[in-house]
């Protein structure tokens, strides 16, 4: 069929809302360690002997509450995984090119998903050493770790 | 009417909530989420390896969370299993409730989990919903669910002084069902002494709506535990609460012209009419024995309840000043409290069978109904005038009793 | 002055000038009375003018454009956000005597939200000391015997022993017979080893400790003990809150039947459409009868005068998602049927804000147009009353 | 499964186009909704008509609050019950099937739509998909999930950036015959592995363009579909499943959610092995290394055999995306309703110049969620 399009244009607007998220108890002692105390900090699973990361209160695999077991985790990891994003848009934290990675911290079970940088995207390969470096504003979220950077 | 036949039928054996509140900094949604699961699964006794599929529903923009669904599994319990996400508005807690119910009658799963959630706290509930209107048109207008047209049309037909003091009654039964229920989350004590200065001095959102009338914006979460006539009788941990029937009639999508000079038929009162049709049920205000109703504020709950028991004139202002929606009255009217009292919005719809559910099974506490409840009413209401009705039974009687 | 969730109702006041945002209330002149009733209630006002802030402690609220009325503790509850502002003006624990519009949009704008700290409790040692017996680890201390005391020192001075025997551990006033070792110390020193602000090992080293007796088992002792915690430190928890206004830019189609409305709009005209099943017509006008379910392609001028049918007076102030900004209160929208319309096909617009005193059901309205309508709807200024 | 069975009547697409400036939901929905009601003659009718509606849409994408508000009319939905997937299009086909299969109601239209278009960026949506604390803010979204997911899966299975240009290119071969596809035009291998670098290793023509569309079917039970078609074709297994949220949490290779989606609605259909049972495939291949990885967790591509699956033909064996899939270009929120719409056309024979002879059997797969966290799977019978 033949679409008539005279009268047609395109509105611009906008979707915005305000809004106040809660990272909750749980979340929140994550987040200020690692704001506070430059210090990472995973949830364990006793029965399925793993280590989370970021925190969750029961453990899905066996659906027991694990939100008192707290462990400190290393600074340190390895990269497991990365992708280089090298288009713009406004959600993004960084300019690109930048590289977003999986990094396995030091007594960790779960890899956690977070920025690398200090090293050229040409550069970048699995199994990278990896150390935290932190925030010096607070952001009060994953980016008071601010981004990890090779060792 | 066609009768209506089910493939088999479905029993709610699980009910779990949260408090109702409009401070919850101390959970995330996944864990307010969780919360109501467990206390759903505990309520049935059941562990969440029970369960074949979940029913996810609340309003994505209010949150602002994209598919929330996907990150609420944790919270949810659904890795592994089957998963839908239903929404409609307003409505969507009760259309979950009426999906586990066909995804159970259906044959395809035996048992299914149907939670409904919002967090108002974390989003703007006026501009939430306005946003549902065009945003070409109208969007600029509207303002939220808020009107003031209901009060105007009431005080036209009974007069100012019977429809104000009758809205004001109402909203302070509520109160008073509401400070009885420990979930809800305003109990403000009101009493009745207090109506006149109520009514003349809560502030004014739109015309004669005043912020006293008006449904509260409250973080919660509401889960259901549906499961088949076969698995539910071969349990001994609580009675089955019966699904016997539901329906939901929608409308188009402009608001004004339910505002010309003739009023078309409401959607409350269309989908009553067909609902009641179908099952046989002649006088509603006598067949049932209690309705847990979608008021999201008193002038509106005053206009529905005519709607809903198909009554003419004044009866239903004469029936609440003759206290016949009281707790102990003939037909009592949300002994929880209402969606006046507790409001999160995509568990909201799914609070009111959940309730009338607790008060079939004798199990509401303080505000049970002293009377033996058997046939309960619950509605939901959401869009532009949408409507959802659910009948639950106490007893597995009906086919026999429609036969005769 | 008594105190609510941790702080005073003066302390709102007297905090006032330092979290004042003066650049946010360049155009604001306005004396804003507050009145907080029972125990550690009293009057104030906050003079607003041109980005300058007067605080006052009154006895009477005089002159004032808006007042504001609770208790002292529904004061401090709302203020700090304990008890939902909403909540508390439905139930009329808190109430606004003139324009409400404040609450939602001017008072969150040119102030700083108040905080309280929550006040550590002084520790004290005997806090810490009748705890310990339900902290002991009888696991690690099987065999163990012995008797440790404690000589504390400085202004909450007192003398404790701690006996463990047997797997059991007894925690009394005073100084046991035999003491296997006796520690002596500043009480404040004590408390701060507890609770982890003062390393014990310097403690000992830099001779803020003085040890008699079996040094060994000094040392040991921490190893039988769970760790203290401050029972008072987890109400002092912060729980993080990150605030952020999503936006996400639309391009927004208005299709052929919204743009031929938007077209008439551009010449002044109310284009609506006409069902050809059942004749309604639609304004604005819609792709499909919702009635008929059938495609409606004829369109009609519609109005442009018409009557009210119904109308909203809103006073509440709530954000256009549109643009993000909050509007302008009291306005109404109004429900017109146009001349020419089907009569149940009711038309919204807003009402001119002079006329909204004198609006009544049945009033006949007229739109007043922009100069150059350009297709939106911007075009209608307002509809007015006809007279 | 119970005894009733559930026929697909009729389906209309609407064409994908990348911008439908000129088009509201409303009108796309429309079209759709005339298409069909001229191919069955169904009507609304109270008692022997349409009375339930299942639609699919997405707040987000359409910016509305009730997406399904804005198109109740054009859905049909007034004084109507009408319930909306707010998922993904696949799932809204399974739940319409229980409806008709709970005894609800024995006729159920299906209505879906999406404009990808309409935002500044769809990925500034999916970012949205993520929570506000950890996922958020270190600015994930699907296309760099996907990515993720991409370069571990490479790694596991061989797949190499030309199998990548040849999955490419052999979509576009298939689109062209599909007057339905969005991007329908040639596309060689060359260019392809020319294309830029958009997030490694996905290159800009591994991702499906930005689309806009809308589909509708009517469904009804075995009683009823001979009123409406002489050619129905039969829902016979359905079944969907959700994997962890976290990517840590996960094995991104392991199709844990789409291997028990498939195994379940297999078991429901009867299949045993899907090689030998099923004629035709539909995968939402909404990324270039996708087709294989989901071939994999469907059953017709050996563990980790990716390469070795493309290398052989395999696309070409087990007759895969003869639309053209979802690389050349559907709506993410309804990839699903395409997928099926395209195997209810190969089972009736009406598939026009991409139609396969002696289809008798097709299975339909969609996916939503980051990196493929939740999967489903239709098969469907002529």
């Amino acid at each position: 069929m033949t679409e008539d399009k005279r009268n047609c244009f395109v509105l611009e607007g906008k979707m915005a809302l305000p809004n106040q998220y809660f990272a909750g108890r749980l979340g929140s002692r994550f987040i200020i360690a690692l704001r506070d105390k430059k210090k990472i900090t995973g949830i364990r699973c006793k029965k399925c002997n793993k280590t989370f990361i970021p925190p969750r209160e029961y453990c899905e695999q066996c659906w027991t509450n694990i939100s008192e077991n707290w462990v400190d985790l290393g600074r340190e990891g390895e990269l497991i995984n990365y992708t280089v994003i090298r288009y713009g848009d406004r959600h993004l934290p960084r300019k690109a090119p930048y590289i977003l990675g999986q990094i396995l911290l030091k007594g960790a079970d779960t890899p956690l998903t977070h920025i690398v940088e200090g090293v050229d995207p040409k550069d970048v390969r699995v199994g990278m050493k990896l150390k935290a470096v932190f925030a010096e504003k607070p952001t009060n979220t994953i980016l008071d770790l601010d981004h990890f950077e090779p060792v | 009417m066609k009768k209506h036949q089910k493939n088999r039928n479905v029993a709610i054996i699980g009910i779990g909530q949260t408090i109702m509140s409009s401070h919850k900094e101390d959970q995330n949604q996944v864990e307010m989420v969780q919360e109501a699961v467990i206390n759903a699964l505990q309520d049935a006794n059941l562990s969440i390896n029970d369960i074949d599929c979940i029913v996810h529903g609340n309003m994505e923009l209010f949150e602002m969370q994209f598919a929330p669904n996907l990150w609420h599994s944790l919270g949810t319990g659904s890795r592994g299993k089957d998963e839908y996400r239903i929404t409609t508005g307003g409505t969507t807690g009760m259309t979950l409730v009426c999906a586990a119910d066909n995804l159970v009658a259906s044959g395809l799963y035996d048992t299914v989990l149907a939670i409904g959630m919002e967090k108002l706290q974390e989003g703007n509930t006026t501009g939430g919903i306005t946003n549902m209107a065009d945003p070409l048109w109208f969007r600029n207008i509207q303002t939220g669910a808020l009107t003031g047209t209901a009060a105007t049309e009431m005080i036209n037909e009974f007069g100012e002084e019977r429809a104000k003091r009758a809205a004001i009654k109402y909203r302070i039964m509520m109160d008073k069902h509401a400070v009885l229920n420990p979930r809800a989350h305003r109990r403000f004590g009101l009493e009745y002494e207090q109506a006149e200065e109520l009514a003349a001095t809560s502030p004014q959102l739109v015309g004669e709506l005043r912020l006293i009338h008006m449904c509260s914006q409250s973080d919660g979460a509401c889960a259901m535990i549906l499961t088949s006539e076969e698995k539910a009788k071969k349990r001994t941990h609580k009675p089955p609460v019966w699904i016997r029937d539901h329906m939901q009639t929608h409308r188009e999508e402009t608001i004004p012209n339910l505002f010309g000079h003739v009023k078309p038929e409401l959607t409350h009162h269309y989908c009553a009419r067909k609902l009641y049709e179908r099952n046989g049920i002649t006088n509603p205000v006598e067949y049932f024995d209690v309705f847990e109703m979608y008021d999201p504020s008193a002038w509106w709950a005053l206009e529905w309840l005519r709607e809903f028991f198909l009554l003419k004139g004044d009866e239903h202002i004469n029936m609440l000043e003759r206290g016949d929606f009281d707790l102990d009255g003939k037909i009592p009217i949300n002994p929880s409290g209402g969606v006046i009292a507790s409001n999160p919005i995509g568990a909201t719809a799914m609070l009111r069978p959940a309730e009338a559910a607790l008060q079939i099974r004798g199990d509401a506490g303080a505000h049970q109904i002293k009377k033996e409840v058997k046939h309960a009413l619950a509605s939901g209401f959401g869009g532009t005038y949408w409507t959802t009705l659910m009948i639950l039974e106490k007893d597995l009687n009906w086919q026999e009793v429609d036969n005769d | 002055m008594t105190e609510y969730y941790g702080a005073t109702v003066v302390d709102i006041f007297d905090t006032m000038p330092k979290r004042f945002k003066p650049e946010e209330a360049k155009d604001v002149d306005i004396l804003i009375g507050y009145e907080a009733t029972g125990e550690g209630g009293g009057m104030w006002t906050a003079h607003i003018k041109h980005g300058t802030l007067t605080v006052s402690k009154v006895n009477e609220l005089k002159g004032c454009k808006t007042t504001i009325h609770a208790h002292a503790e529904t004061f401090l509850g709302v203020t700090l956000g304990k008890i939902t502002a909403i909540d508390a003006l439905t139930s009329q624990k808190l109430r606004v005597v003139g324009d409400i519009r404040f609450l939602m949009t001017l008072l969150p704008k040119v102030f700083v939200p108040f905080t309280v700290i929550p006040k550590k409790k002084v520790l004290k040692a005997r806090d810490i000391l009748v705890t310990m017996e339900s902290l002991f680890r009888p696991e690690r201390a099987e065999g163990v015997t012995m008797n440790v005391g404690y000589d504390l020192t400085g202004p909450d001075c007192c003398q404790w022993s701690l006996q463990i025997k047997d797997g059991k551990c007894k925690v009394r006033e005073g100084f046991a017979e035999e003491l296997t070792v006796k520690l002596t110390m500043n009480a404040s020193v004590y408390t701060g080893m507890m609770t982890g602000t003062i390393d014990g090992a310097s403690a000992f080293t830099s001779g803020q400790v003085k040890i008699e007796g079996d040094m060994m088992a000094a040392v040991a002792t921490a190893r039988y003990f769970h760790k203290y915690t401050d029972p008072d430190a987890k109400e002092a928890e912060e729980l993080i809150c990150l605030r952020v206004t999503n936006s996400i830019e639309q391009r927004f189609a208005s299709g052929p039947v919204m743009g031929k409305w938007f077209a008439g709009l551009r010449e002044k005209k109310f284009l609506g459409n006409k069902c050809p099943e059942c004749s309604r017509t639609q304004i604005p006008p819609r792709e499909i009868c919702a009635i008929c379910r059938i495609r409606v392609n004829e369109f009609v001028e519609l109005g442009p005068k018409g009557t009210v049918t119904n109308y909203d007076i809103v006073y509440f102030a709530s954000p256009d998602p549109l643009t993000g900004a909050v509007r302008d209160t009291p306005y109404a929208p109004i429900y017109i049927v146009l001349d020419g319309s089907s009569e149940r096909e009711a038309f919204a617009f807003e009402l001119k804000k002079e006329d909204i005193s004198r609006i009544n059901v049945g009033a006949r309205v007229r739109p007043v147009w922009t100069e150059n309508p350009v297709g939106s709807f911007k075009d209608v200024l307002y509809f007015e009353l006809d007279q | 499964m119970t005894a009733k069975k559930v026929a697909i009547c009729a389906v209309a697409q609407h064409k994908n186009e990348p911008d439908l400036w000129y088009k509201r939901f409303q009108g796309m929905l429309l079209d759709v909704l005339e298409d069909l009601r001229a191919q069955t003659g169904f009507d609304f009718n109270e008692e022997t008509g349409v009375n339930t509606i299942v639609s699919c849409s997405d707040d987000f994408f359409d910016a509305r609050t009730i997406s399904n508000n804005g198109v109740t009319d054009v859905l049909g939905g007034h004084y109507r019950a009408e319930e909306k997937m707010a998922q993904e299009g696949l799932n809204a086909i399974g739940y319409a099937m229980s409806v008709i299969l709970s005894g609800h109601s024995d006729l159920v239209l299906v209505m879906g739509h999406c404009k990808e278009s309409q935002a500044e960026s769809r990925n500034m949506i999916t970012n949205m998909g993520f929570d506000p604390f950890y996922g958020r803010p270190v600015g994930l979204d699907y296309l760099n999930s996907a990515a993720l997911q991409a370069r571990a899966y490479m790694t596991k299975s061989g797949l190499t950036d030309k199998h990548l240009a040849g999955i490419v290119a052999r979509a576009r071969q298939w689109a062209a015959k599909n007057p339905f596809a969005n991007a329908r035009e040639a596309l060689e291998e060359g260019k392809v592995l020319a294309s830029p670098m958009l997030c490694d290793p996905l290159r800009q023509l591994h991702v499906y363009p930005v689309s806009d569309g809308a589909v509708g079917m009517l469904l009804a039970s075995e009683e009823r579909a001979g009123e409406f078609t002489d050619k129905p074709v039969w829902i016979t297994g359905f079944a969907n499943c959700m994997d962890s949220y976290f990517f840590g949490d996960r094995d991104l290779v392991s199709n844990f959610a789409l291997k028990k989606a498939a195994e379940r609605a297999y078991k429901k259909a009867g299949i045993n092995d899907p090689k030998k049972a099923i004629d035709v495939v539909e995968v939402m291949d909404a990324y270039a290394y996708q087709q294989p990885m989901w071939m994999e967790g469907l059953g017709f591509c050996e563990e980790g055999q990716g390469g070795r699956f493309i290398d052989e033909g395999g696309p070409g064996e087990y007759r895969v995306n003869l639309s053209g899939g979802m690389l050349a270009g559907n709506p993410v929120i309804i990839s699903g309703l395409y997928r099926a719409a395209e195997a209810v056309l190969q089972l009736r024979g009406e598939a026009g110049d991409h139609q396969v002879p002696d289809a008798k059997s097709a299975v339909a797969h969609s996916t939503t969620g980051a990196a493929g966290q939740f999967h489903s799977v239709l098969i469907l019978e002529a």
